[in-house]
């Protein structure tokens, strides 16, 4: 195959990125986005395997490849462990494997900038040499940075923000370590300076990442995502393959993108996200409201309240997702909309465990999309609702990210369910939500609490329902 | 003819506006997709990844490049299943 | 190392992109405006003309590159102003 | 100056353009979007005058320019024709100056390649001639299509299709003459072949402009305008000029986008605009209504009408654009306000001559913003308005658009001022408007028509209220 239709069909793959964005910004064409760009990921992979490099570029490989059985077991095993990862993992784990399949890429995208820098060795051209430096330390920061917000989300460590004393040094620290390093590595060039560079690099990913908070996660998965796009366009310059560069460059500006509208949708600055643990001082926690009581309803009572109700609004949260109640709860819908009540779902941007969370479990169960309201369009209602069913929810409705500032969530915007004649809360304990503060609606005279599984409580209310 | 190295700077350029502007106005709905599946097209990395396990010359390139294409195969696969898996539900909700 | 061909190309195809999303969700308000100014900005072929007024190489050629100027001058500058024109109304309101 | 620092000051001023185009996109910035367009405009073409071509690309030009006097002569000519012409238009006439803009950049367009053709000769590559011949037939089609609609409008000729016996037939052989014409100069080369073609391209430019009817011409404007886009992007592939082919394609593209927006605005299928009037059956037009009598009133009646009122939409159109009277509606509009009455403006997309125009001028006049309503905004509000005052409008309010299939106008959405408890026309005659067609609601009952200048009559109207 010659070099210009080699880059022709490159053309055409890079392409076929850009619609798959295209359709994956917009609702009803986002599957078939998802499927050209893994088309056209499966044609650049396929390319190489075809394309011979002509004599005069000493670069390009003779067909086969060399190494050809190991390459493809190499692929083999990669699929193997891609695969049934993606396709087993619970709905409410996704975000952690994101934050994996993003770190390994990043990973991938670090040696492979490293193998063409030991390979070329001191006849590497500056530039080549400045995109490695940039790919090796982005890559690696990626890569550890992706692991602890995977421990952070598979709680294997705290969520909380890790702060120690002298952090802000050690992370400067690091900082002038890596811009040193990478300098060694622009003068001297060698394999040990890479060595420490990729060494600095890995740890700063994760000291930038512990200070975050776990609400905040999410915001950080996708920055680093931008990240790896960045490093895959650099490891594209270094090896002159066009593709790679539009593919992630294409990553790295729409991540970017992405990552704003996400912090926005938390109703957070970006910078006060990833800087936010330096400069906070100890989170605010409404501790005294522990000790006051609150009203808590058996699910016959639940049941007789929304029996009479015209409006029932549910709030869905986390919670929902652990108990994976989204069958019992369109199963409860049902039964209020077959009684001529006006049922709909308030849908928070952050509910859950990653943004969009919650419509993914609600469709998986059926829900019509009508019923499903963004938080700018319920809001209004609320003073209209007679019942708002906060289902493993906390942090998305908790009055503290308005009243309490300094708290994890401040300036958040919630669902104001306590508009709502009443508030109804379907929790296991008093034990508050991700953010770790104190939820005051819990202990409103107009709230309700109904302890337990929401799975299973839903089910109790559902009969109850049926039997009235 | 301009230079290789100022081509590629001005496609740099123009990806990066297409970047920006095609996601500039998607709801929050799709923030999870959008992103996992933007993360997949990052894998397409494994195209470097066999590139250099090809040109590798002594037993240590080879080795990295292999584990390169392991970790960007996963990548890229997976990101795409789960990307699909996610909106599969999406698309439940049309019936 | 890509041919230029292959690297216009692709500059083409970007730019291709670029100029479909940056517009696709312009308010009919502003329809006249951004046509003049796209309409001012195609004036830089003017860039064109006097390239191909230095080159030229015998009388007619260099007429007809200078009539190429004369015309790409107005289209420029004459579609700046306009714009600029249509514009600055628009902000007065702002007042 | 190196070619390196030459193209990467090139790509900055590609970056100007497409920052321009973005900027021209949202009302806040449309302004500086503009001024962004002319930086980088002029940025380009000073960059000429200062690049000297180095020795290994014989193409590049020495230092100073040859021919510079005449260089500089000629950009002086093209700065006294353009600027004046920009800065006298009357805003009526604003369509027809974007358009001959257009015209004479297309026209500079097929120049540029025509001269560069020229001087190569047979030396031309074959993608070149290609390019050359994409250049002179898009824009010598762009050069006397422009030139046709600033004759429409600009009344020079009249405003309806133009159809002939044997149009059909004749456009098809042009097509075919274009199309051999193109082969020719491809096979052999040669500047008459080269003449033919620009001649047959000059010649359906003509003819495929002649049939679309008055109404459609600023979605053709714009379509040319797209076409003007891509001629460039084409001369700059000729020339090797990247700057040149990245601003054409934006053009090109963005011009696309934007034909298809204006005519969805306008409520017509694009492909039925360009082609509509060959398979369109000779126009429906309502002529059995003119016998029928009318209710005109006094400039007193009408400002009794409005002072009773308590919501009132003003309507402009065309006519209000040509009596200037923008100044009055606004003086009109702040008495009736200062009486307490609810005012509002009802903007048609197409009201007027070009799209936005209604906006441009009453902001001219300072009218506030917020009273500007679009057509899909006021319209559900008619029900509530005692008098829509339609100023110089006519085919934005006729509901032949709804209810006279194959009249030009329709299917085009209108504002429905006949839900309004009372409707009042100020109009100097009973003459239909742009697209030629008779206005029912002349004759309807609840239509009041208050004949005269718009301006005088206005000026009558608000002295009358001045003096109750
Ligand atoms: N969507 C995102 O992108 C994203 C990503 C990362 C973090 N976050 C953060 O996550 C939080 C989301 O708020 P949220 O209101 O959805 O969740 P939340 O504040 O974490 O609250 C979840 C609630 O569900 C309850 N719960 C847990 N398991 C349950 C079960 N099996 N049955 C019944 N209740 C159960 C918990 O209380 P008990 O333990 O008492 O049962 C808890 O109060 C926000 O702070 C957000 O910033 C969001
Ligand atoms: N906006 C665009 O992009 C665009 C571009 C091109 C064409 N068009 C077309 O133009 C039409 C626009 O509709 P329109 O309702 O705004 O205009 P119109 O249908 O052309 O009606 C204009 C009316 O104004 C009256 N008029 C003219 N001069 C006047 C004066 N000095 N004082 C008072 N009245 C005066 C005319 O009646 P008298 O002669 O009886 O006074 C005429 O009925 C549509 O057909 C549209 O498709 C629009």
């Amino acid at each position: 195959m010659s070099r210009n239709l080699y880059d022709l069909i490159g053309l055409a793959a890079a392409v076929c990125f850009i619609l798959a964005l295209k359709g994956l910004s917009h609702p009803k064409s986002a599957r078939r986005g998802n499927l050209i760009g893994a088309f056209g990921a499966t044609v650049a992979t396929l390319l190489v395997f075809f394309f011979t490099g002509n004599s005069g570029e000493p670069d390009w490989h003779a067909l086969p490849l060399r190494h050809l059985p190991l390459i493809l077991g190499a692929i083999l095993i990669g699929l193997l462990v891609g695969v049934p990862a993606a396709r087993k993992v619970q709905m409410t784990q996704m975000p952690q494997l994101v934050a994996l399949f993003n770190g390994v890429g990043g990973g991938a995208a670090a040696l492979v900038a490293i193998v063409e820098y030991l390979r070329l060795g001191s006849s590497a051209s500056p530039a080549v040499v400045i995109a490695t430096v940039f790919t090796v330390v982005v890559g690696s920061v990626s890569f550890s940075g992706s692991c602890i917000t995977f421990a952070k989300l598979q709680e294997l460590m705290t969520t909380r923000p890790v702060v120690f004393p002298g952090g802000r040094f050690l992370i400067a620290a690091n900082v002038a370590g890596v811009f040193a390093a990478g300098a060694w590595v622009i003068n001297s060039g060698g394999n040990t300076p890479l060595l420490v560079l990729a060494g600095l690099s890995l740890l700063f990913g994760v000291l930038f990442v512990l200070p975050v908070g776990g609400a905040d996660v999410p915001i950080v998965i996708s920055l680093l995502n931008a990240f790896t796009g960045l490093t895959v366009a650099a490891s594209g310059y270094v090896l002159q393959t066009t593709l790679l560069i539009v593919a992630g460059t294409l990553v790295g500006a729409s991540g970017t993108i992405l990552t704003r509208l996400m912090a926005e949708a938390m109703g957070r600055s970006l910078f006060k996200t990833l800087f936010g643990a330096f400069t906070a001082k100890p989170q605010a926690t409404s501790t005294e409201a522990e000790t006051r009581s609150v009203k808590s309803g058996s699910p016959e009572d639940i049941a007789i309240l929304l029996n009479y109700a015209r409006r029932v609004v549910f709030v869905p949260g986390f919670g929902l997702a652990v108990a994976q109640a989204q069958h019992t709860v369109r199963e409860l819908a049902d039964l209020l909309t077959a009684k001529g009540i006006d049922v709909a779902y308030g849908i928070h941007a952050v509910a859950g465990r990653m943004p969009g969370h919650m419509n993914v479990l609600l469709a998986e169960a059926n829900v019509p999309y009508e019923q499903l309201q963004e938080m700018d369009e319920i809001n209004p209602t609320f003073a209209q609702t007679d019942v708002a069913l906060v289902i493993g929810a906390n942090d998305v409705v908790n009055p503290a990210a308005k009243n309490l500032p300094g708290c994890p969530i401040y300036g958040m915007p919630i669902l104001e369910v306590a508009d709502a004649a009443n508030v109804v809360f379907l929790k296991r304990s008093m034990r508050p939500g991700f953010a770790g503060i104190e939820n005051e609606l819990l202990y409103d005279p107009k709230t309700t609490l109904l302890f337990g599984d929401a799975k299973e409580t839903l089910t109790k209310v559902v009969s109850a329902l049926k039997n009235l | 003819m301009m230079s290789n190295g100022l081509a590629l700077l001005s496609i740099f350029t123009l990806s990066i506006f297409v970047g920006f502007e095609v996601v500039s106005k998607v709801s929050s709905t799709l923030h999870t997709p959008l992103m996992s599946g933007a993360n997949a097209i990052h894998g397409v990395i494994l195209v470097g990844a066999i590139i250099v396990a090809d040109r590798s010359s002594n037993n240590l390139e080879l080795t990295l490049a292999l584990i390169a294409i392991v970790l960007a195969t996963i990548n890229m696969v997976g990101g795409f299943v789960v990307t699909d898996r996610m909106l599969e539900m999406f698309k439940a909700k049309k019936k």
